[in-house]
């Protein structure tokens, strides 16, 4: 039974959870909950996973209503990767939360921050799981709501303002999507994604169509935080608690990325349309301006976390130039930079709250030496930036490597130039960090240990590693996801 | 809490009138404009009502905020657990038909379920809404690290 | 047909002048006033796709043949939730940010540009503890 | 025709009555703008046939967004906007909301009228909920039916984005005594 029902207890799991955390209040118990029914959820993602490489695309009819009609669940296997990646780093970072949260917040709000946090996640699975354009719209706000709630829970008043600017353009975006899906369903009739992929190859040419692309695209775009959309993104990263802002750079960005992929390439006839080619061009201008602008203002900035906020908008300028070359190999490697990102960005965002829990600050200056305190801290932090940067064996050579190779296919050769530009311009703001964190410091006392701090660092660190000394599974899986997802099974 | 004896006569003959009204739309939805949602604004109306009438302390009294964020976790445990009833008993997440042995019987169980379900949160939550945002205390919100000169210039109109 | 589009182009006004109000608009309040009109006006669009003439409420009657379509209506219900939910949200910051910035004034709210200045101090201490 | 007319009425009545968000001094009148606005969109959601959406947005735009936005304003004790934008047309804005207006009438140049019932958006799904839903659900008003039943999932997420709405108001607003720590329990 739960087999056949894997796909839906996916997201309903967490979503029933939330609740149940909420009446459980303070007691230890709802912690362990959480982390349990997060962890059965995580091991569910990866036997879905498995399922969908085998079998191919799950379908499921929610209600039992038949796909028009009804809400109906999809799983392709880029979905089912992602939902890996999700629900894996948020099982693995619920008690890393719980401790920073305990810290930052207080213990009194502690546990609502902790069911605002599970909502997130369930929203976020829910975009991911669901192929019904309007559902993407609800767990869409799902998430942002309660991304906006975690947001301002740091008691720093520049937080407040970051997540009401976050609110409203996060909100002008989902309703610029609004806009968009109401547009093409005014011209088919259905929501449901594969049902309009089939029906709006007739109407291809209309003038509807082509401003309902341009409207999910920058609805999208805005919560991905595409250059020049990304404004939003600097302030919240900087500014969030700490621990939430490492899920937060983990993973919401990826998931709009997703949803970009799903509908450039799942639902609307990009081949057919006018302008199709024309916004996959200026996604690739962008990308490379991301690239570029985004690698400059992080090494202007002293801010760790506003270097690793302007960091994060470069590397989205990666995987979007990779999904708008719109080819295999060019898709592959967005994939494989968006599953291969989410880890290092995660562990990065973790290591630098971890070494900043002291003095509370995020500069280079306060961070001076704290590497030699927090042995196993610093090495991860060493090993995310060393990824970040793409040194072989690390997951970002992997990352770089098919981005490269696609470019080349595509003879694409000055965004080669601006793709090497923007990695040496990232080894000199890694080397900032990395700097500070080892500079020679008096204070050579190392911390205690926290197994719920440490094991979340290692294990995020670790799958970099892997990912770096062994990829196989990860391209191979990529590979069958970007054959999926442009159609050519 | 207002003092003028009228109105809290007036309100207590009003306020059932419009719990019942709440109650109407719940369940008149099936055939009419209406259902879980508007009722549950409608209730919430009833218990501002109340609050404004009788005072915070009473409103208080009568539903806590801690019972309110009970209600509102319990809505969307009933909404879900109808879903997942559906899974139990060899149908699909959310199918009613197999809640009862005639599919019509179960739709309806299913839907007066769901709305139950929604018609709990929303109440909730819009009372816990109309708690917080009016709450009269204000020092406990204003920041320590502003300092009085840029409060003061920001005189209330 | 033309004609019968006039509809949706005043709908695109009204949606153009929320957003105007959005972005020109210095109160953080007025924006989400500007807000709640933009997607009202969205609202409409739906349900002016959704109208038929001569169609009645799809509350289904004996004597009726024609209703209009129920689709929209259910997303609009959603998504009227969903901005309100949102809008209370947002007022919830504006409190905050009145209570912490002394403004509410787009113009004159910007952030701190030092790292920790601006935490709370007692917050700090307790998370010594 | 009569009907067409009494559209586009309260549709002009109700651009002029949205200008006033834009221009008015006083915030408390911007807000009782939006007010009446809620209001008449309600009014013009019934004229289309669409008696849940109008009933609601009466409910919650005229109703909830309007309580929520006054206490606000009573909370933040501004009522007159100090900014410097005041009376100043934002040719930024200007521009923006042009662009966007204009691509979105040239996007909806090609669609078909409203309210034609031949219209593709008539033909697709919806038939299905007006002629089989009684016989598979068994209630006369379908907007009940496809909500509760058809996509009875988006309303658990709807269920789902009010709590959480409930709940990151409790955690931005409430629990009064945010720094004391201890016995936010019941605030």
């Amino acid at each position: 039974m739960i087999a056949q029902h894997a796909q839906i207890l996916v997201v309903i799991l967490p979503l029933l959870c939330a609740p149940l955390v909420l009446l459980l209040g303070k007691s230890r118990i709802a912690v362990w909950f959480t982390v349990g029914v997060l962890s059965v959820n995580a091991l569910l993602t990866w036997w879905l996973l498995l399922q969908v490489l085998t079998i191919g695309t799950l379908r499921y009819s929610l209600g039992n209503w038949p796909a028009p009609w009804g809400i109906e669940y999809r799983l392709d296997p880029l979905g089912a990767l992602l939902q890996v990646m999700i629900a894996s780093i948020a099982a693995v970072m619920a008690p890393f939360l719980r401790k920073l949260l305990a810290e930052e917040i207080g213990s009194s709000r502690q546990y609502a921050a902790l069911v605002a946090f599970i909502l997130l996640t369930a929203g976020l699975l829910g975009i991911v799981a669901t192929g019904d354009a309007f559902n993407v719209f609800v767990f869409l706000e799902i998430s942002s709501l309660s991304t906006y709630a975690l947001i301002a829970i740091a008691d720093k008043r520049d937080a407040l303002l970051a997540s009401f600017r976050y609110l409203i353009v996060g909100t002008i975006g989902a309703t610029f999507f609004l806009i968009g899906i109401g547009l093409v369903y005014i011209l088919t009739g259905t929501l449901n994604m594969d049902d309009l992929a089939v029906r709006l190859p007739e109407v291809s040419h209309t003038n509807t169509t082509q401003i309902a692309l341009i409207f999910v695209t920058i609805g999208i775009a805005i919560k991905a935080a595409i250059w020049p959309l990304h404004a939003w993104l600097i302030p919240c990263y900087s500014y969030a608690p700490r621990g939430i802002v490492a899920f937060l750079a983990a993973l919401s960005t990826k998931v709009a990325l997703y949803a970009l992929a799903r509908f450039l390439f799942g639902v609307f006839p990009l081949a057919d349309m006018p302008i199709g080619s024309v916004l996959l061009e200026i996604l690739q201008l962008l990308a490379i301006a991301a690239m570029l602008i985004g690698s400059a203002a992080a090494i202007a900035h002293s801010n760790v976390r506003a270097v690793l906020a302007y960091s994060s908008v470069a590397q989205i300028g990666y995987i979007t130039l990779g999904l708008a070359l719109a080819t295999s190999a060019g898709v592959t490697a967005a994939i494989i930079h968006m599953f291969n990102h989410a880890f290092i960005k995660g562990s990065l965002f973790m290591c630098i709250a971890i070494l900043a829990t002291g003095s509370g600050k995020h500069t280079l200056e306060s961070l001076k030496g704290l590497g030699h305190r927090m042995p196993i801290v610093g090495i991860a932090l060493l090993i995310g930036g060393f990824s970040l940067v793409g040194v072989p064996l690390t997951s970002g050579f992997i990352s770089k490597w098919f981005l490269i190779t696609a470019l080349v296919q595509a003879e694409k050769w000055i965004w080669i130039v601006a793709v090497l530009l923007s990695s040496v311009m990232s080894i000199i703001y890694v080397w900032k960090i990395v700097e500070a964190v080892f500079d020679k410091s008096d204070d050579k006392q190392v911390r205690s240990y926290d197994l719920s701090v440490d094991i979340p660092i290692v294990l995020l660190a670790a799958v970099s590693l892997y990912i770096g000394i062994n990829s196989s599974a990860l391209v191979s899986t990529a590979e069958q996801a970007s054959k999926w997802l442009l159609g050519m099974p | 809490m207002s003092d003028d004896i009228i109105l809290r006569i007036v309100g207590k003959f009003l306020i059932p009138l419009v719990v019942v009204f709440a109650l109407y739309v719940q369940f008149h939805g099936e055939y009419g404009p209406g259902g879980g949602f508007q009722a549950g604004v409608i209730l919430g109306a009833a218990l501002i009502l109340y609050r404004l009438l009788f005072g915070d302390a009473a409103a208080r009294k009568a539903v806590s905020p801690r019972w309110l964020r009970l209600q509102a976790a319990v809505g969307v445990l009933l909404y879900g657990g109808t879903g997942v009833a559906g899974i139990l008993l060899q149908g699909q997440f959310l199918e009613y038909n197999v809640l009862l042995t005639d599919p019509i019987n179960g739709q309806h169980l299913g839907i007066i379920l769901i709305e139950l379900g929604v018609l709990l949160t929303v109440s909730a939550t819009i009372t816990a809404l109309a708690y917080t945002f009016s709450a009269d205390s204000e020092e406990h919100l204003s920041d320590p690290q502003v300092d009085a000169s840029s409060q003061s210039d920001q005189l209330r109109s | 047909m033309d004609s019968q589009l006039y509809n949706y182009w005043l709908v695109i006004l009204l949606m153009m002048t929320g957003l105007y109000a959005l972005i020109a608009r210095g109160n953080l309040i007025r924006k989400i006033i500007g807000l709640n009109i933009f997607q009202v006006s969205v609202f409409m669009l739906y349900i002016s796709a959704g109208f038929i003439r001569e169609g009645a409420a799809p509350i289904l009657s004996p004597n009726v043949d024609v209703y209009s379509n129920p689709l929209p209506h259910v997303l609009i219900l959603t998504a009227i939730v969903v901005s309100v939910a949102t809008t209370a949200l947002g007022l919830a910051l504006v409190i905050r940010i009145k209570a912490a910035f002394g403004s509410i004034d787009d113009d004159t709210l910007s952030y701190s540009s030092g790292d920790s200045a601006t935490e709370l101090s007692i917050k700090t201490q307790k998370s010594s503890q | 025709m009569i009907s067409e007319v009494i559209d586009v009425a309260l549709l002009a009545m109700l651009w002029i009555i949205s200008l006033q968000v834009i221009f008015t001094r006083s915030e408390l009148t911007a807000i009782m703008v939006f007010g009446a606005f809620s209001l008449i969109c309600a009014g013009l959601f019934l004229a289309m046939g669409a008696a849940d959406v109008a009933f609601t947005e009466a409910a919650v735009g005229a109703g909830v967004s309007t309580l929520l936005m006054l206490n606000a304003l009573r909370r933040c004790g501004t009522d007159r906007c100090n900014s410097s934008r005041r009376g100043v047309i934002d040719i930024r804005a200007l521009a923006l909301t042009g662009v966007t207006g204009a691509a979105l009438i040239w996007g909806t140049r090609d669609l078909p009228g409203v309210g034609l019932a031949d219209n593709p958006v008539h033909l697709h799904v919806a038939p299905r909920y007006l002629q089989a839903s009684f016989d598979e659900i068994g209630i006369p008003n379908v907007v009940t039916s496809v909500l509760a039943s058809y996509r009875g999932f988006d309303t658990f997420g709807e269920v789902v984005v009010v709590f959480t709405a409930g709940l990151g108001v409790w955690l931005i607003l409430g629990s009064g005594k945010r720094n004391d720590g201890k016995a936010d329990e019941d605030e």
